[in-house]
């Protein structure tokens, strides 16, 4: 950050022509799905109740033990435990990064109702 | 029934503005609201291929996509903060001290 | 004898102990020892010659051995069934011989630096020692390898250590360019000999050089339709196995200065002389000779590989010859002159002369390092001043160092009865009889290497006459500093080798008197029956034929050679064993009024030299520098810049990555989707 | 010979090496609540260590036992076919468990008198262990899951020099880039299932090779795109963009962590989806796809670190054209070759984990000692820490896969299975990198060494736990030269279980 005249900035001519990018991404997703053949959708049985079936694939519940029409699906409890323990990191992560070092300057941030990060954000926004 | 083609080009749509978002907005909010989009964009597939195979895999597994969505808001807000108070901005083409 | 050979590692650990003791030292960075570390240096390399005799002796008693010590990858290898990474021993008579040779002159190199070093003053000993230590136990790893692989790694350690010790006096600007040079010109040609290695051991399934399970018998058999190997890219048996020995044959070009590769050694003249002595005459540049003939029996089935290497070796040997004539520092004129013997060493190797070959590396060791040392006994006297004009006279003020420098200039030159005599006469007749039995290329092979024998003999006697004779021509040189008896005593020992050495294979006169005195021969003809001359001789592509018989041969090629070499010696005689040479060729052209003969002898040096030899050498040194140099620098300027350029697409802001990243993904996406069908 | 106690214990069991790291975690979090104020940094490191080793120990002890291998009774599934634990599974979490130690180490003295040090172990325990479940998954769900496990973390851990503003640009890029890798990594596993009704992996496999019904397109941009997820983990061109200013920006212990690591992690994950969900021929033919990355990559790793003037940055490109070795365990993969290039690229990143952790420690110590960044800060080192720098040197040459070292066997192993693959351009590619890689190497090697010291060094004292962790990693490196063998023949026989 030495001199602000020789700072790279984001070359746009334009700032949306780096845009073509998802254009040309959109178009070539969009010529591969038009591409491709469908058959029947299978459909969900008749008055099988997806709230329940998800909570037994949550769980791995033993479908055959349960009562009534389920959709099947495969077991998601592992995945499950894990985004218990993904959340709690995330929050552990995040706490200690927004934690205020002692003695750090320039408060006054969170204290005026955000005015300041909303000016910044405006003028941020081009 | 709506053809499982439609669902394919409307997720396409959407992930790709998505992109179009956090290739031109310099905002690192805006950044992480065009990832959102994205990520919705996989659940709009994974919703309606649930119904396409007649399993709930897909619709349980966009569960999880959403709760990953705000595992990574949380974190990205955290580094998002860091960098305000280091930078004064949330741009994130100010932060460039590194490059070549 | 068995348990004797148990002890043959200890050959190679020896140095490397002295090696690790030396680095100690250094490491701790206290005198610990007394001579700077060279003590355990020269009683480790004393140790290892003492064993070397030993085991030789016990290879004369028809003793040989091939044993692998350690596995250290098997069967892992994809593939192959049971392949093994394995790293052992293989003493047979070759390499019994050459570990004698390496060990002996190891050791009077170490008794040598004590001179050189030691008295010198220098500093960071330790460190010298634990390089020359290093440096021995990789050439003698090298020398008792049993398999390729082996080979190939202490091939690399010998580069690495030469690295090292070129580069010894890093502080001054010379020594760590040329170091870097020397280290990456041979490890171009190693490149070529890595992709050999990995393809000798994908085509056969092992690297071992003896037994009945080596690559050589394979290859043998392979052609005879009674093994199957794999060959690649398509190519027939025949020819696969040419590409992998040319492959192989990249290596040896670096690391034995072979054109068009040659162009480090030279500029290794920065390292110390003892350095030199030993990188010279038994270590690095040996090692590539070695190996060509230590897989010998691969080489004899290809006659496209030999064929290229009798004609490399053979151009070698003039090229490098012509351009010795010009330099004017001694070790630069001697430089040249090992760069061209090497050349006679592969274009006997070509030629179907393998004992020649072997013949010629022996002599050359003893007398290449005489006058290395002699030389270095002349810059101790010279107060390191390597200018040949500025010298002179040393004659008188140096005997011990003027016989026997002389007797390595006459073995190096070829005059009879000296060892080099022997070696070269064998080499041309070699060449000479296998290209009279219908092989045209090798008689071009030939009449090179006959061109060479009066240009080494010319600038030879250069050297020796613009050094010793005449009048001294500065005052360093009028009262040079002496020289102790550990700069004496290496080089009497050595002078009596060149000039006796020839003895152990008196081939010429086993042809006119019958008597069985070419020692080497048989020597070189018992051991395993794969590795053995007769072997050789049955599979190599060769036949002889003569002129007018084989005893007249023998005694026209030796006629003409030693004609040829006289010639140069008498042309050198003529025009430098004057008092003042330099005078006399600085009136060139001004003074009409000189005599005759003076008039013509400066016309004819100002033709042989400014006009035939002198564009010849700058042509030739053009040549290395631009299209050889200029090749193995551009591969890295390039290398580098675009380097720099890559680098440039970082560009520090991640809206950019993001955008990169997803046309990369685009670009992924359209080149597989239109390959897999998917897509258009 | 009676049955081996692993046989004997519940399948349950066999996730013994990442419960460890889990319950560490979790610990930590418990004991940094009931000090705050990180009174202790000892018993924070300790207990760090305690779970790394005990979570390697018993991986070694698994993987010796036979667990999840052929001769008793193959790959052990888990919870509904979520989770598989085979011998790569062990080969890698064996790996994480290794270069966590090694970090957690080293960031004892690293750490010294910092605030948060809880939060670092904990994250880097939890990080680990989203690793050592990516080795595991064997769904697309859990891979996607633990891959974020692995992920999240990392991105703190990258800004943990809060007040730092190169560490806060480096974790702002590398969450960033992360974000959208993943993104397009769901995206990917949607179409997959959108294209196979499934997302675990053997049923993929079943529906693609039974061919597509007409959804062969649908499954191969899904395919590209689970390849760019796995591309950004392992930091592969062209999703590599964050990996270089994410390793010179972070705390250099993270640094190595995440290069050594996260990487293996990545290329865990990919061997197992690729290998025994997408089979060859359907749709795409990723092989090719690989031997496009593999090229890119490494050739744009090696010639951008040949021209860096900074020894971390040079090390965070190097890593990228390590990257591109590893490929070739995909790139030169054919079914009748068996396991024998992927267990070559497994035994790679094993010997890579070790020198690499080591190489970024030793800038770690560096950066402990306050001395600069760039080469010549670096001159004459070897003058005032001599051992270190023998270690230093040792990473280098073994890095550029010069033969006495672990770098050269496995590299060879590497090239070598290629060639044997049939791929030898790809070998060729490799060797012309490594041998362009040796001068950048050589470059710290004799600024250590050989050049003389541009100012004065005070180093203060030594961080006795980060030399022990540079020292051991060299120790280390060095042993796996003798010691290849038995690597090398356990990744290959875990790589041939692996195959459908």
């Amino acid at each position: 950050m030495s001199d602000a005249g020789s700072r790279p900035r984001l070359k746009l001519g334009g700032h949306l022509v780096p845009g073509l990018a998802a254009v040309a991404l959109f178009a070539v997703l969009a010529a591969v799905f038009l591409r491709a053949s469908f058959g029947e959708a299978a459909g969900f049985e008749e008055g099988a109740s997806i709230t329940a079936s998800i909570g037994y694939a949550m769980f791995n519940v033993d479908t055959g033990a349960v009562s009534g029409a389920v959709v099947p699906a495969e077991g998601f409890v592992v995945a499950f435990v894990l985004i218990a323990v993904v959340l709690d990191v995330a929050i552990d992560g995040a706490v200690f990064l927004a934690k205020r070092d002692e003695g750090e300057g320039g408060g006054g941030v969170l204290a005026d109702g955000g005015r300041e990060i909303r000016d910044r954000l405006r003028g941020g926004d081009d | 029934m709506v053809p499982a083609q439609y669902y394919l080009v409307l997720s396409a749509a959407i992930f790709c503005i998505g992109v179009f978002g956090l290739l031109t907005r310099r905002n690192a909010l805006l950044f992480l609201m065009s990832v959102e989009l994205m990520l919705n964009a996989a659940n709009v597939n994974l919703v309606a291929f649930s119904l396409y195979w007649g399993n709930v895999t897909g619709q349980t597994f966009s569960l999880f996509t959403m709760a990953l969505a705000a595992a990574e808001v949380a974190v990205g807000i955290g580094i998002i903060l860091v960098l305000y108070r280091n930078f004064k901005d949330v741009d994130v083409t100010e932060a460039t001290t590194m490059r070549w | 004898m068995a348990g004797l050979f148990d002890y043959t590692p200890a050959v190679v650990l020896l140095p490397f102990l002295s090696f690790l003791i030396a680095v100690g030292v250094a490491i701790s960075g206290r005198d610990l020892l007394p001579k700077g570390g060279a003590v355990p240096g020269i009683a480790a390399t004393a140790g290892s010659f003492l064993l070397s005799v030993a085991l030789a002796v016990a290879v004369a008693g028809g003793e040989v051995y091939n044993e692998t010590v350690y596995a250290w990858a098997g069967g892992a290898v994809p593939g192959t069934e049971g392949l093994e990474l394995t790293f052992g021993v293989l003493i047979d008579p070759l390499s019994a011989l050459m570990l004698v040779i390496v060990t002996l002159v190891a050791l009077l190199v170490h008794v040598f630096s004590l001179g050189y070093m030691n008295d010198e003053g220098e500093t960071g000993l330790p460190r010298y020692y634990a390089g020359l230590g290093l440096f021995t136990a990789s050439m003698l790893g090298f020398v008792v390898a049993d398999n390729l692989l082996m080979a190939f790694v202490f091939f690399e350690l010998v580069g690495l250590c030469s690295y090292l010790l070129i580069g010894f006096h890093f502080r001054e600007p010379g020594p760590p360019s040329a170091a870097k040079k020397a280290f990456l010109v041979t490890r171009f040609g190693d490149y070529f000999f890595l992709v050999g290695v990995v393809a000798v051991l994908a085509t056969f399934g092992t690297g071992q050089f003896a037994g009945p399970e080596s690559f050589p018998v394979f290859a043998e058999e392979a052609l005879h339709g009674e093994h199957a190997v794999n060959t690649f890219l398509g190519l027939g048996e025949e020819t696969w196995f040419t590409v992998v020995g040319l492959l192989v044959l990249g290596g040896v070009i670096g690391k034995s200065a072979q054109f068009p590769l040659q162009t480090w050694l030279p500029d290794a003249m920065e390292g110390p002389t003892p350095v030199s002595a030993l990188i010279h005459a038994a270590t690095m540049v040996a090692a590539g000779v070695y190996l060509v003939a230590r897989m010998y029996g691969f080489y004899a089935v290809s006659p496209t590989a030999l064929g290229v290497i009798a004609l490399v070796g053979g151009f070698t040997a003039l090229f490098a010859g012509t351009m010795g004539i010009v330099k004017r520092e001694l070790k630069q004129v001697l430089a040249y002159s090992t760069i061209s013997q090497y050349g006679y060493m592969m274009l006997a190797l070509g030629a179907g002369g393998y004992v020649a070959a072997t013949f010629h590396l022996l002599t050359h060791a003893f007398f290449k390092a005489l006058l290395f040392l002699g030389a270095g006994s002349v810059i101790i006297a010279m107060h390191h001043n390597e200018n040949m004009w500025d010298m002179g006279g040393l004659k008188g003020r140096m005997p011990v160092t003027y016989y026997s420098f002389l007797a390595g200039s006459l073995a190096l030159a070829g005059i009879f009865p000296f060892a080099g005599f022997w070696s070269k006469d064998e080499i041309l007749y070699e060449t000479l009889v296998h290209g009279l039995g219908g092989q045209p290329l090798l008689l071009v092979g030939y009449v090179f290497g006959l061109l060479a024998v009066p240009v080494t003999a010319f600038y030879t006697f250069r050297m020796v006459f613009l050094t010793f004779h005449g009048d001294a021509r500065t005052e360093q040189a009028s009262s040079p500093e002496p020289v102790g008896w550990n700069v004496k005593g290496p080089l009497a020992v050595l002078g009596v080798l060149a000039a006796g050495a020839g003895v152990v294979n008196l081939a010429p006169v086993r042809v006119l008197t019958g008597a069985h005195v070419d020692f080497l021969h048989g020597w070189l003809d018992a051991g395993f029956a794969e590795l053995t001359v007769h072997h050789y001789e049955e599979i190599d592509p060769y036949s002889s034929a003569y002129i007018g018989g084989e005893a007249t041969t023998v005694l026209v090629g030796a006629a003409v050679s030693l004609g040829l070499a006289l010639l140069g010696l008498a042309l050198a005689y003529k025009l430098y064993a004057v008092p003042t040479p330099t005078e006399h060729t600085a009136k060139l052209g001004s003074v009409r009024d000189l005599l005759y003969d003076n008039y013509y002898q400066d016309e004819y040096q100002v033709f042989l030299a400014r006009r035939v030899v002198l564009p010849l050498a700058r042509a030739a040194d053009t040549f290395d520098r631009s299209v050889v140099d200029g090749a193995v620098d551009a591969t890295s300027s390039v290398s580098l810049f675009s380097g720099s350029r890559i680098r440039r697409i970082q560009t520090g802001v991640v809206s950019n990555y993001a955008a990169l990243l997803t046309l990369g993904l685009t670009v992924l996406l359209v080149l597989f989707g239109v390959l897999g069908g998917w897509l258009l | 010979m009676a049955a081996p106690l692993q046989a004997e214990a519940p399948t349950w069991t066999a996730l013994a090496p990442a419960l460890a790291l889990v319950v560490t975690g979790l610990v930590l979090i418990v004991v940094d609540s009931i000090d705050p104020d990180d009174g202790s940094p000892a018993l924070l490191a300790g207990v760090g260590t305690a779970g790394a080793l005990a979570s390697l120990g018993l991986a070694g002890w698994l993987l010796a036992g036979g667990t999840g291998q052929p001769d008793t009774g193959g790959a052990i599934a888990l919870y509904g076919d979520a989770l598989v634990v085979d011998g790569m599974t062990l080969f890698f979490q064996a790996l994480f468990a290794s270069v966590t130690a090694l970090v957690v180490v080293a960031s004892y003295d690293y750490l010294y008198d910092r605030e948060y040090q809880a939060e670092f172990y904990s994250l880097v325990l939890f990080a680990a262990t989203g690793m050592a479940l990516m080795a595991a998954a064997n769904s697309l769900s859990v891979a996607f899951v633990s891959l974020e496990l692995a992920s999240l973390p990392s991105y703190a851990l990258v800004s943990y020099l809060k007040r730092d503003t190169g560490s806060v640009e480096a974790g702002l890029k590398y969450f960033l880039v992360g974000a959208l890798s993943s993104a397009v990594f769901a995206f990917g596993i949607s179409l997959v299932y959108a294209a196979t009704g499934s997302l675990l992996l053997a049923d993929v496999y079943e529906t693609l090779a039974g061919g597509a019904n007409g959804l062969t397109g649908v499954a191969g941009v899904g395919i590209v795109m689970v390849a760019g997820g796995f591309a950004f983990k392992t930091a592969s061109v062209p999703f590599h963009f964050w990996a270089p200013e994410a390793y010179e920006g972070a705390p250099a212990p993270v640094s190595a962590f995440l290069s050594s690591a996260s990487k293996a992690a990545g290329f865990a994950l990919a061997f197992r989806v690729f290998v025994t969900g997408f089979p060859l021929g359907a749709g795409i033919d990723w092989v090719l796809l690989f031997q496009v990355l593999a090229v890119v990559t490494m050739t744009l790793g090696n010639f951008a670190a040949a021209t860096q003037e900074e020894v971390k940055r040079m090390l965070a490109y190097s890593s990228i054209g390590h990257a591109g070795y590893a490929l070739i365990g995909l790139a030169a993969f054919t079914t009748a070759d068996g396991g024998n290039v992927l267990g070559a690229s497994m035994a790679h990143l094993m010997v890579y984990g070790f020198m690499n952790t080591g190489a970024f420690l030793f800038v770690a110590l560096a950066e402990r000692w306050g001395i600069g960044r760039t080469f010549e800060d670096y001159a004459g080192l070897a003058d005032r820490a001599p051992l270190a720098c023998v270690a230093m040197t040792v990473f280098m040459f073994s890095l550029a896969g010069l033969p006495p070292f672990g770098g050269f066997f496995s590299k060879y192993f590497l090239f070598a299975g290629a060639v044997e693959a049939g791929f030898w351009w790809l070998a060729a590619v490799g060797a012309v990198n490594s041998a362009l890689s040796l001068f950048y190497y050589s470059r710290v090697v004799k600024a250590l060494w050989l050049e003389d010291a541009t100012a004065e060094f005070e180093l203060g004292p030594t961080p006795t736990a980060l030399y022990a962790a540079v020292v051991f990693a060299a120790v280390a490196t060095v042993l796996l030269l003798p010691g290849f063998g038995a690597v090398i023949e356990t990744a290959q026989a875990a790589a041939t279980a692996v195959l459908p």
